[in-house]
């Protein structure tokens, strides 16, 4: 290895063509655009020639440690894939586990799952344009993006009483009740957030010097996004209308009417206007779980009947669930289970395989940023080498999750 | 699924059972054992039916049985179809797997068959880049998500039945 | 200089040169002025190592401003006097992690961030990960997963401090 | 004792106080902190939040840039082995010195100017100019492929904008009649700003371009090409460097200030009849507010692509300053000023 990073100081012609000679650039791990990760990038003058990205720097081994521990610990496990966004990844893996140990959840179990996924979104969604805004230096959008990103940092801690990593769905419905007072605050955050989109509008998107780095570059034709499989906001902004919430049923998504924004163009505009279009959406769903929000139980009855009845009135008066003593060694019954979630970069998908034991036998997980990683081989060959960060910026892409 | 089935999966059903395919439906997936010759016949029946993508490539080690069982799950963008995943089940021997490439139908397995080579030692015969993925490139151990890769165990909580 | 015909002059020059700055640096008012000035210019290398990456940048954005300590997170490592481990260190990132470490100019200091760098955390046997103390000498150690960029900002006022009484160039 | 006589003679004299002390070498020293400073501060406020606070707590952190520069200038000074050791150490200081050089021409009173020569006004856009070629050196003598790449947009940048800030330059000493800044001060009834707005507008812009601050940010782009060319330099040579930028505003404002905004117009009497010297606080005053602007743009703007800005800089800004050239012919016809 450190023989191949002597190279990245000498500077080495690959192979000259002609009078154009191919120029190898490193854009490696420690690099202010490259995130976790190395682009082995071939430059002919300005314009890129091949992007080879070479991930693997974050790889946590998740399934082999998933296959050595109880099935209730993947669930902190698995969430640190994507801490940004780590409900919307857990909701998944809980379904699957469901659907093996077939509990139902309660329906008010379901809507505070779709609340905190919803809320979870939201901040990906800021977090993926402030990183989009300070890959092009501007450090306006970066720190707007992620000074917002604090507020539904808030509100999830007060639900959850986690700021990143909630652990918030465990087989069998949630954690916490909602909180007094969350409806409220909720308002507060979902006025302040409209009055601040417009001003993300008026300070990037529709800033001319900005619309002209994003616009036409990096376009992702629509035959292209569904050959690829790309997932996501990057799919979505291709003219795909596809979306996991739509397609798998977890949380409590049929009951709710929303629009899943779609863009024809496909280039890095629109990938960030449908993200700036997703927040929106995000926000009338929590409005309508607010309303809608059920009454009733957080815990599947199945569960809750094996606590002792002193806890199990403690549970129900404050809402705060206790796992019961068999959640320690949960046996999985043998078979196999599948579940598809729709995160803030795209659909993750869940492949669980056991064989009676309490531990998983195979827990298979394919995360959005891994299926769109194929993005970076295709998209920028034939860009200046200055666009490149601007593509990258658009895809919103989160390497931990990639590399798992 | 709602009870009677739609008509293109009747179809895809009929198609794929002269193949000689062994399916079952279960909730909302489709089910299939396929040999690995008829993998390559089996996605493009798939390919014409609108799944012109996996979600996943997963391999599975059963040590016990001697094989490695590699699930192909396809997955399709449109409306009416994308509520059902098939799953495409093969298996191969654990000593030296070997299966068809399945590239230049679903491109997007180039990085998922990578990640299976890597992990399981699964040989993708046609697969133009077949190189480390997430490992560090002077990884010498055996594929590690195979079963016989112990990693180091200490249970926190005594195990009680 | 490699000038021919000076050299045995300059080389004693050089290298008596060389001893009189050390001498002069670690009188009482120049020394003071250093430590004040690195003090507070202490820049992070923009290095992500892993998901705690998340809370490092929060602790730089508005809410946590972590620039009132003159905590400028820059971009090469060659201008910066600060290596924050941000979570696991995998193999390949540890060897991309000495190789910064080694290319930045001498007054530098590690602080590792997160359970994962402190002993492996919820990784600890993964075997693709790196303790950083094996690797890299650490100043200080933040616990959490993920830490809270207040746990980030407390401690840079630690490293500030012990910088500041100079007690850094004793280890 | 005419000895120490001769010597405060000597340092008042316009030849050593304007270039050493006021609108010289010294001002230039604390504009240089305080620029910096105060656009973390505005970038700052713009962003909710602070900014650099705690090195001076009352003063709001005043200091923070004198912290950084000591820092630099206490750091090991790394000389890579794969990088060229002489021009390596020499393009650094080559550029400062064609930095400092331009406060030899610039006056700061009627009387008052370092070098009176019909032509100060080509000499200092000459020296400005001359700049880019060593930071072309810096780039290349360090061997990295960063550096190269950050040293081959330094030309293509400077191409761009050199051509329509010298037009427009021109432009204005055709208007006024003199090559020589004093001169043009002393003509302005009108400041230059509103007989030739379109001279004023295309050297302001220029001037950006080539102080390489945002939204033209391309040479040292931290997110393309790590530190541009300045990316194997430590220590006080990367201050060196970073100052370089901030200096080559500072005397490009001053410039913009003398020719546009009529220079230290309301000249205060009294301050003149005391020490000629320290009468052009008002020239200081215009020059620091442009400044304030020119950093102020950090916050609001991303940055262009490298095509784009030269795009910008041929196609745009090098036919208004065509135009500029005819409006102040014809303006010089007419008025026949």
């Amino acid at each position: 290895m450190l023989s191949m990073s002597s190279e990245f100081v000498s500077s080495r012609l690959l192979f000259k063509e002609g009078d154009e000679s191919t120029y190898e650039l490193f854009i490696g791990p420690q690099h202010p655009a490259s995130g976790h990760m190395r682009f082995i990038v071939r430059l002919k003058g300005d314009i890129i020639v091949s992007v080879d990205p070479d991930i693997g720097y974050v790889h946590r081994t998740m399934e082999k440690l998933a296959e050595g521990r109880e099935a209730i610990k993947a669930i902190p496990l698995l969430e640190r894939l994507t801490i940004i966004d780590s409900h919307n990844v857990t909701v998944a893996l809980v379904t699957a586990l469901e659907r093996l140990l077939d509990a139902e959840p309660p329906p008010r179990a379901l809507y505070l799952r779709t609340l905190l996924s919803e809320i979870n979104r939201i901040a990906s969604h800021l977090y993926g344009m402030g990183i989009a805004g300070i890959m092009l230096n501007h450090s306006t959008m970066f720190m707007w993006a992620f000074g917002d990103r604090e507020v539904w940092i808030q509100l999830a801690e007060e639900l959850t009483g986690a700021r990143l990593t909630h652990t918030y769905s465990i087989p069998g419905g949630v954690r916490r009740d909602l909180p007094q007072g969350f409806k409220e605050k909720f308002e507060k955050a979902a006025r302040y957030m409209e009055k601040r989109l417009q001003d993300y509008m008026k300070i990037f998107l529709l800033n001319p010097q900005i619309a002209s780095r994003y616009e036409g570059v990096g376009i992702l034709k629509k035959s292209e996004a569904r050959r690829l499989s790309i997932v996501g906001p990057n799919l979505r902004a291709s003219g795909v209308k596809y979306d996991a919430r739509l397609a798998d049923d977890y949380g409590a998504y049929k009951e709710l009417e929303f629009e899943v924004p779609v863009r024809e163009e496909g280039d890095c505009m629109a990938r960030m206007l449908v993200r700036v279009e997703e927040i929106k959406q995000s926000l009338s769903i929590i409005r309508q779980v607010l309303e809608k929000m059920p009454s009733g139980p957080i815990f599947a009855e199945k569960y809750l009947k094996l606590l002792p009845p002193k806890t199990r009135e403690q549970v129900l008066k404050t809402g705060h669930v206790k796992l019961p003593g068999i959640f320690a060694s949960l046996k999985l019954p043998a078979g196999e289970a599948v579940a598809r979630a729709e995160m803030g970069h795209g659909e993750i998908f869940y492949h669980i395989v056991s064989d009676g034991s309490t531990k998983p036998y195979r827990l298979r997980v394919v995360t959005p940023s891994f299926r769109n990683v194929v993005l970076f081989r295709y998209l920028p060959p034939g860009h200046r080498f200055m666009d490149f960060p601007a593509i990258y910026g658009s895809l919103d892409y989160f390497p931990p999750e990639a590399d798992r | 699924m709602n009870g009677e089935k739609p008509s293109w999966l009747i179809e895809i059903v009929s198609k794929l059972s002269e193949l000689g395919i062994r399916l079952d439906e279960a909730k909302n997936v489709l089910k299939m054992e396929v040999a690995p010759e008829s993998l390559r016949e089996a996605a493009k029946i798939l390919i014409q039916y609108g799944y012109d993508h996996l979600a996943s490539i997963s391999g599975v080690d059963w040590s016990t049985k001697g094989t490695i069982e590699v699930i192909y799950f396809a997955e399709s963008y449109e409306p009416e179809k994308r509520g059902t995943l098939i799953e495409l089940k093969t298996a191969t021997s654990r000593e030296n797997p070997k299966l068809p490439s399945l590239v230049d139908l679903w491109p997007n397995a180039l990085l998922l068959e990578r990640e299976t080579w890597e992990m399981f030692g699964v040989v993708f015969e046609g697969n133009p880049d077949l190189r480390r993925l997430l490992l560090p490139p002077d990884w010498s151990g055996p594929p590690p998500l195979r079963k016989d890769y112990r990693v180091v165990e200490e249970g926190i909580y005594v195990e009680y039945e | 200089m490699s000038c021919p015909f000076g050299f045995v002059m300059v080389g004693r020059l050089e290298e008596s040169a060389r001893k009189a700055t050390k001498w002069l640096v670690e009188k009482t008012p120049i020394r003071s002025l250093r430590d004040w000035a690195i003090t507070f210019s202490l820049w992070p290398v923009h290095f992500t190592t892993s998901c705690c990456g998340a809370e490092f940048a929060a602790a730089s954005a508005p809410r946590y401003d972590a620039e009132r300590f003159g905590f400028l997170p820059f971009n090469s490592p060659r201008q910066t006097n600060l290596l924050v481990v941000e979570g696991t260190l995998t193999k390949k990132m540890g060897e991309a992690a000495k190789i910064v470490y080694d290319q930045m100019p001498w007054p530098k200091f590690v602080i590792a961030m997160g359970a994962c760098a402190i002993d492996g955390g919820l990784f600890y046997n993964s075997y693709n990960i790196v303790r950083p103390k094996d690797i890299l000498p650490v100043e200080y150690y933040i616990p959490g997963c993920p830490p809270r960029p207040e746990a980030v900002a407390q401690a840079i006022i630690m490293l500030q401090e012990k910088v500041r009484k100079g007690e850094w160039r004793k280890a | 004792m005419d000895i120490v006589g001769f010597i405060v003679k000597l340092f008042l004299s316009p030849q050593v106080f304007a270039p050493i002390v006021f609108p010289g070498l010294l001002t230039a020293l604390v504009v240089l902190l305080i620029i910096i400073w105060a656009e973390r501060k505005i970038a700052a406020r713009i962003q909710m939040r602070v900014g650099p606070l705690y090195v001076t707590r009352h003063l709001g952190g005043v200091l923070q840039m004198l912290a950084d520069g000591t820092r630099y200038m206490f750091q090991e000074f790394i000389v890579p082995e794969t990088a060229d050791r002489i021009p390596f150490i020499v393009a650094p200081i080559l550029a400062l010195t064609l930095a400092i050089l331009p406060f030899a021409f610039i006056p700061s009173a009627p009387g008052f100017s370092p070098i009176s020569s019909p032509l100060t006004l080509p000499a200092v856009l000459a020296v400005i100019s001359a700049i880019p070629i060593s930071v072309l050196l810096m780039g290349w003598a360090s061997n990295n492929k960063f550096s190269i790449q950050g040293a081959v947009r330094e030309a293509f940048m400077s191409l761009g904008y050199e051509v329509p800030l010298f037009i427009s330059a021109i432009s204005m000493s055709i208007l006024y009649g003199t090559m020589s800044l004093e001169e043009m001060v002393t003509k302005q009834f009108i400041p230059g700003l509103i007989l030739n707005p379109i001279a004023a507008f295309t050297f302001l812009v220029s001037m950006i371009m080539s102080a390489g601050k945002l939204p033209f940010d391309i040479v040292e782009g931290e997110q393309e090409i790590v530190a541009g060319p300045y990316v194997e330099y430590t220590g006080i040579i990367f201050g060196i460097g970073m100052g370089l930028a901030y200096l080559k505003l500072y005397a490009l404002s001053l410039i913009y200030t003398i020719i546009f905004l009529s220079g230290w117009e309301p000249l205060p009497k009294l301050l003149y009849d005391i020490y000629p010297g320290i009468a052009g606080i008002f020239l200081f005053v215009k020059a620091f507010l442009l400044m304030l602007f020119i950093v102020f743009l950090r916050s609001v703007y991303g940055r262009y692509r490298l095509d784009q800005a030269l795009k910008i800089g041929w196609r745009v800004y090098f036919v208004l300053s065509i135009v500029s050239l005819i409006l102040s012919l014809g303006l010089r016809v007419i008025l026949n000023v």
